[in-house]
């Protein structure tokens, strides 16, 4: 941390907090209320036209069909509702704050230009609907968005509309289930490996196939004698996210690939962690049959507390014609939407949500790859798992990692090992990161390491901040095993609030604010 | 390159540390086959200058809602959203932060998912909603795979009203879990044709109001016949502002509502990111699909939020969940929500009232275009109408002219037999002088 | 504050600040460098297009005129430099944030359209010295603001090139020094009361006059007696504010006006409190010949931390032809702008800056105009009367009012007279506030005032918002009479940093960042 | 009212509390004769949406500089800044706070002006800057009154090449303050004139390099005159990007150097808000206008910044004070500081060698259209051409074919005669076939 104490010895803890205020404010810290404990139950913060309002009140066309009683929310002045929402998002950690080291959710940069983009009126405005001679743009970017990702993949198709990974997911599994059909094949079972992320299963199960799980082996990687022996007539698909949710290459994926297709099922990727390899290498060389591509990942559409993402699916040769609809063509010079197929491989799988998928995603994701370039985008897979084998190297001191042999790619994965005897979890260890000013790294996954925790630090980290990162989780580790358990299992300290009750949340839910409280 | 933090040095330097000759070490695990030696075939890096010239080209090649007359609706509607809306969704504390899984530095998100669940709820007229779906399609979908759930029926009713993507999207995840649906026919009016539908193995009937031809209708007797039967009502509304006005699901009986939230806060997006809507009863609560976020307390007895009953999400239960959706709609929720403050009930019913007084306006230009036939008969803000021509030509010639005349029905479903119905709808950014534009304009194409 | 604690009991002293972090950050507050303390020396966030760089390096045509040594400042990536500033950010009080009661400044809600708007294209992306004919919807852009503006102060002209306040008194003064020389006559004194602003002297000597000081009322008005005293043929011009600096409106205003024109001066008015009166009272009507306007104030132009701002003068019938150029005038349907004038009267002041003004706050003041409309801006002063008088009369009971009787304006002056014995001073008053989530209010101003605190709470704030604000400071006073002095000469001690050694900072100055520190 | 808490039922209850029958009362102090009774003849309130359209139409009657072929400059610069810079300045922090005067909760602002002078030092080379003017050419105004007060001598120079604008400016200024300018004939080249000008009685120089008319001067030999005259030089640059490629002021002996700040961080916007950028020699200080912010400790010995030597100013020494500016330019300076924060030196260095080239790439394209004569020796980015015909006339007929030609020096300074004289101004921002269409466009026009 000495970098960070330039002329700024810590603050002497006896002068800390004497004098709490008696308001729910503290200096810039704002405490909040909800917005329907701030009044305006009958006022609103939106204006219309007195023009407009001239005959609104004629409601004779809907009689019978109105509400009983109005509508009870509460409606405040833009200076409030601003206030209400800033104070809010105070509370809040952010990658614009600092290091977000979530494995798996790649939560890189989010690059200002192109927020400034998808709001231009020709993207923003524009009706799905409206005819396509007027949206002639629109469609040439996803034309274009679709070129980039079959490149950078090695894909001969890409299948754009699904919202998210999981939706990318369940488009893949839909694809090779109509290909199967196709040929009258019924099969019934998905083979995933353990570490395999939550959305895999939940997806097998939704596309109406049957999971079973592949052994791992001891560094980590899919055990092949275990596939090969599950591998039947009876299984439609083989899915394996690569690199793993172990942070780690599948060396074997080409052969992962050869017994799958021998097996007569297809080869699904979890394109999740494509970030850690765009660039160098193409999926399509593996033997891969379906990936999704997370662009709120890979290709930095912002997370926005939650999403939106896009999850668009690359095909094979042997899956592309049963991509769902819609898709963009290119015709005499211009561009068409073809919104409706025939014959059966088109039908089969159908349309996955309304409209055309994430629009305002694609034009994001492309201005990220054009801003890049292909030498861009691969020197981003190159920094990635620089960043993550530097932390790896430098923890790797003081906290046990379960594969300690070669390289990890674009994250490190720690175990928990090293806190026995402490008395303190890796939980514990993950809330007392937040008094420190960082954020939690993905804690419990994957479920095959043990108080698996996995660091993901992404591209855009600078070297600054990957040393003040290590330093605070050297020095938490420090403290670990010098027994200041109270420390970690009390933590945090100085969140917005204290650890929270998830048990009593459960118990005896309450969703949505009620007058009686 | 402007995104990338680390020099030449610190990649040497942290090489070092890790003890790799190159950055080649670190990716040896890659078969020897697959290593790219280099860059693919695409366009190197660009600036920032040069990116935002390429991507406005593009933008200028489409023509904005709001640059000329405009009456597109079927499922997107264009709503004017108050400025301070896209200021705060883009603050960095909201815009670049994850799922609240660290609730202790996630409160603002959390809260506001917590306020967005109870607008919903007010919303819908029923107790719980969740903290979003991808979209409204998504959600009606997956509320027919929580039905089947439920009743451990398979078979799936679809009104005739019922937007065909929304057909469509449920058909597809139906067909998946082995849920059969039976689709009745297009029409304006679909309460006989669903009722007499549902039978013993029916486990829910998808009704839209305001339906895809803008009918607006009240399901109570639907609802009624559906519970007699053992099935569920599934309410599905596209459009939210509609809620201000009309009768909500759950005063008509709906078991569960979904809706298309875009209205509220969201822009047209060439139709994404939208968000979903989705509320149900309290009994159904633990089949919901999507998170739920619950107050509670810190350790300190201080009121919080978290993301709970996860038991029933895919990082928790696996492929026992009760859907695989993970990333869901989280800032276009958190715009619904900002809007949804500005607006308040008051608001709310004033824009739904002033967005019917404009379709009013509309209906009456067009009914006075001869050869125009009106087919909705109670609508909200947008509804059907009959031309004596192909909709779809006649579409294309407005827009030649700069008008966007509407949605001709057969765009959305070309096997219904319908191509001489367009789809037309008004909210409050239509102006009267675009309506007299488009009327005119009509009337001078029928009369050729 | 009970409002704001639902559920939230205040928390434990013993707990809070237990383990504090080795970090310079703490929850999600982070501690930030310096930007030349990141490294990047060699660095640069701005990419620029190969082909672009093509023969860059021929400097032929420069040879004996580059920089000796380069430029040496760090450049840092995008993710670097977003996280600098966000992280800064977060050390700011806002209006945002909490009511920012600073008297005389009218810190208002800024409307988030009215930044949107400034942003247009049409706006933002136009140059001052393109050809008139494709600057059209500018020009008339200003000649709607500068209608507005008349209108509301009932006065025949306005120039609208001044800057901000101060540089809206410079064009007054000289537009009346202009009037006087005119006629020969070189009046060389300008009357203002003890109670102005500094920019009031400070322009009047910049404009080459002497300052003679005002007497007050013991009511905190002008002495008409003294004015009267001292008004002779060598005063040029009276400058009096109003409503006036101590929050009150100036009662014989006419009677001042009648007496400076019968002694041949003008009446120069400063008009940074219009936001009292928009609307309710037109200073045309008063006998004013000249007045700035803050947009940035009354028209709710952000202060951006300090500027821009905007200071439109209206003049009256006999100053007008003495004001500064450019101006706009219609012309054969169109605009004309008028850059260079003939004759004296026009040539006499000259230019008071390159160009034509702040483009970027008219398009925001007229926005917020337009908004409000003739009846929201009335109801604007008559809110922001309402506001600081609710406020005087809930802390009037625990603080002392030098000017008890009548209502206030806009804001509520108090001094330290209840702070007598305690030990407490006002400066120590204002910083506890800070510690309750609050700005203090403008402190030792105006000068007539002894430990003067002026609250000006503006239109935009809830009755909700103005509670909280007085229960706080009404807890604070209570806890000052009640001697619990420490928590006011210490404070603040829950912002950023503790009170900063102003002393240090002027004896030695630091003014920029050196390698050697 | 969106943007006015108060209710009615809110109004009623605060009169009580105050004790006033009505909001009358409290306006009691206004004489009679001047009370409004009713608002005043303007248009009443509107919704955002119908002012949004209006003054997006009136915004659409204005072409914008990137909207096709753009060659003005001439004080102010089209440059590309980058997205973030107008992200970050957004930030209710940032937009919504006061002047720093309360340090303890305003270190955000404060840290960014102690970066702000620092940067200014570095790219004027001198050792003091302050924390912003409104701009270049009141910048260069106070700079001489500043030089007055240091001299006590009451006569400016102001060289021929000094941009019009500056020279009215500071002529309103000095005038006021009983300083006389002499102004000397617009020329390219001003070295013999102005030093010729220097005498006992001179104050100042005001030079500027490149001066209105592109011209790049080594002013060396001017500040020699000057201080052997006891006269201070004040250099003038309205172009901030040279500084990354050009002799700096402090280099040449510059005692104050002032410059337009507006090309880095801030976008035309038709003439303001810009900044003003201010360095002097460390012996000047005092006499400095403007705020200044300084480094210092706080009471637990942590680094903090607050504005200092305030006793130059106007809230202190009122009549006595340097200037009397209180409200600046402060998020022009937050602007300005973001985007040279991600320049840097290399950036900096990079992006005028940019804007050299391009403009070396329009001077060959101009020089080779029969009857244009390129008037300038050593540009940077600009350059003054002679027509064979009025350049304002040119200038309008082109503006015709949407090519916005440049500068006609006659705009800035109608008597000076020079009515064929364009000034054309290239920026990383112009393309070649921009370029092209100017030549083109340019020799038509001519041949006519
Ligand atoms: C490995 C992996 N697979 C799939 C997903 C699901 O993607 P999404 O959240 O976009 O649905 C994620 C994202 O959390 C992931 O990390
Ligand atoms: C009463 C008064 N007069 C004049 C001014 C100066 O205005 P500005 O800061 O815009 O120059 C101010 C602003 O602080 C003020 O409060």
């Amino acid at each position: 941390m000495t970098m960070l104490n330039v002329g700024r010895p810590t603050r002497p803890e006896a002068l800390d907090d004497t004098h709490a205020p008696a308001a729910g404010a503290k200096g810039l810290v704002q405490d909040e209320l909800l917005i329907f404990e701030l009044g305006g139950w009958d006022k609103t913060g939106v204006d219309f036209a007195p023009e407009d309002l001239g005959d609104v009140s004629d409601l004779s066309d809907l009689t019978g069909l109105t509400r009983a009683e109005p509508l009870v929310l509460p409606g405040l002045s833009e200076p409030e509702t601003l206030r209400h929402y800033v104070r809010l998002s105070q509370q809040n950690h952010a990658i614009d704050l600092a290091l977000y080291p979530l494995g798996s959710c790649t939560m890189k940069h989010n690059p200002r230009l192109n927020e400034k983009m998808a709001r231009l009126a020709g993207f923003i405005d524009i009706h799905p609907l409206q005819p396509v001679s007027t949206v002639q743009g629109a469609l040439e970017l996803m034309d274009q968005l679709a070129r980039w990702l079959k490149t950078l993949t090695g894909m001969p198709a890409v299948a754009l509309s699904p919202k998210a990974g999981a939706h990318g997911e369940l488009c893949g599994l839909l694809a090779i289930r109509a290909a199967h059909e196709a040929r009258g094949d019924g099969r019934k079972t998905v083979l995933a490996p353990t570490s395999a992320h939550g959305t895999n299963p939940a997806t097998a199960a939704q596309a109406g196939y049957a999971v079973r799980e592949i052994a791992q082996t001891a560094d980590g990687r899919v055990d092949l004698s275990d596939l090969a022996a599950k591998l039947g007539p009876d299984v439609a698909a083989v899915m394996v996210t690569n690199p793993n949710t172990c942070g780690l290459f599948e060396r074997e994926v080409m052969e992962i690939a050869r017994l799958t297709h021998e097996a007569g099922a297809y080869f699904y990727c979890d394109g999740a962690n494509f970030n850690a390899i765009v660039g160098r290498v193409r999926p399509g060389d593996l033997g891969v049959d379906a990936m999704h591509i997370n662009l709120h990942k890979t290709f930095s559409t912002p997370h926005g507390g939650g999403g939106p993402g896009a999850g668009p699916v690359v095909l094979s040769a042997a899956l592309a014609a049963y991509a769902p609809k819609p898709w963009v063509v290119a015709s005499g010079g211009g561009f068409a939407l073809i919104e409706e197929a025939e014959g059966e491989a088109a039908e089969a799988l159908g349309r996955l949500c309304a409209f055309h998928g994430q629009m305002g995603m694609y034009v994001r994701a492309l201005a990220y790859m054009m801003s890049h370039g292909s030498d861009g985008l691969r020197q981003v897979a190159e920094d990635a798992v620089l960043n993550a084998n530097y932390i790896k190297a430098r923890l790797s001191g003081a906290m046990t990692t379960p594969f300690p042999d070669g390289p990890c790619m674009h994250e490190a994965l720690f175990d928990d090992r090293w806190l026995e005897g402490t008395g303190i979890t890796t939980l514990d260890f993950a809330k007392a990161m937040i008094d420190v000013g960082f954020h939690p790294m993905t804690m419990y996954f994957p479920l095959v390491v043990h108080g698996a925790m996995l660091i993901e630090p992404t591209e855009t980290e600078s070297r600054r901040e990957l040393d003040r990162f290590c330093d605070a989780l050297l020095e938490l580790a420090a403290a670990a095993k010098a027994g200041d358990a109270g420390r970690f299992t009390g933590a945090p300290f100085h969140a917005p609030l204290r650890r929270l009750d998830e048990t009593l949340a459960a118990r005896k839910p309450r969703l949505r604010w009620t007058a009686e409280g | 390159m402007r995104y990338l933090p680390l020099t030449p040095d610190d990649r040497a330097e942290m090489l070092g540390v890790i003890g790799a000759a190159s950055i080649d070490d670190l990716f040896v695990d890659v078969p020897a086959a697959a290593r790219l030696s280099a860059p693919v075939d695409l366009p190197a890096f660009a600036s920032e200058l040069s990116v935002e010239r390429s991507l406005s080209a593009l933008a200028a090649k489409n023509r904005p809602a709001g640059a000329g007359p405009f009456f597109c609706g079927a499922g997107a509607y264009r709503h004017h959203v108050p400025a301070s809306v896209d200021h705060i969704i883009q603050r960095s504390e909201f815009l670049t932060s994850y799922t609240p899984y660290q609730p202790e530095i996630a409160q603002g998100t959390l809260q506001v998912l917590f306020e967005f669940q109870t607008q919903v709820a007010a919303l819908t007229g029923l107790p719980v909603a969740n903290a979003s779906m991808y979209d409204g399609s998504t959600a009606c979908a997956e509320a027919v795979l929580m039905a089947h759930r439920l009743t451990k029926r398979r078979k799936a009713v679809l009104s005739g009203g019922l937007h065909p993507h929304y057909a469509e999207t449920s058909w597809t995840l139906a067909h998946s879990a082995g849920v059969a649906t039976t689709r009745l026919p297009a029409a304006v009016d679909n309460e006989a044709a669903v009722i007499a539908a549902i039978d013993a193995d029916t486990a829910c009937v998808v009704v839209q109001t305001p339906n895809v031809f803008g009918q607006v209708t009240d399901v109570t007797a639907i609802a009624q016949a559906a519970h007699a039967a053992g099935a569920l009502l599934i309410v599905v509304t596209t459009e939210t502002v509609s809620y201000g006005l009309l009768k909500t699901p759950g005063e008509m009986g709906a078991d569960i509502a979904v809706a298309e939230g875009q209205s509220i806060g969201n822009g047209l997006n060439f139709g994404g990111p939208y968000v979903g809507l989705f509320a149900c009863r309290e009994a159904l609560l633990r089949q919901m699909p999507g998170r739920l976020c619950g107050e509670t307390v810190d350790a300190e007895g201080r009121r919080g939020f978290v993301l709970t009953l996860s038991t029933r999400e895919q990082h928790i239960r696996r492929d026992k969940a009760t859907s695989n959706i993970c990333t869901n709609s989280g800032l276009c929720a958190l715009a619904f929500t900002i809007h949804m403050s500005l607006l308040g009930g008051t608001g709310m019913r004033r824009l739904a009232q002033v967005n019917h007084a404009k379709a009013r306006t509309l209906k009456a230009a067009l009914a006075a275009v001869p050869g125009v036939e009106v087919l909705t008969g109670a609508f909200f803000n947008e509804f059907a109408v009959r031309l004596p021509k192909d909709a779809a030509g006649v579409v294309e010639r407005l827009a030649a002219k700069d008008i966007l005349a509407g949605v001709p029905y057969s765009r959305l479903d070309p096997r219904a037999g319908l191509d001489d119905v367009l789809l037309v709808c008004a909210t409050e950014t239509t102006l009267d002088e675009d309506i007299a534009a488009l009327a005119g304009a009509l009337k001078a194409e029928i009369a050729q």
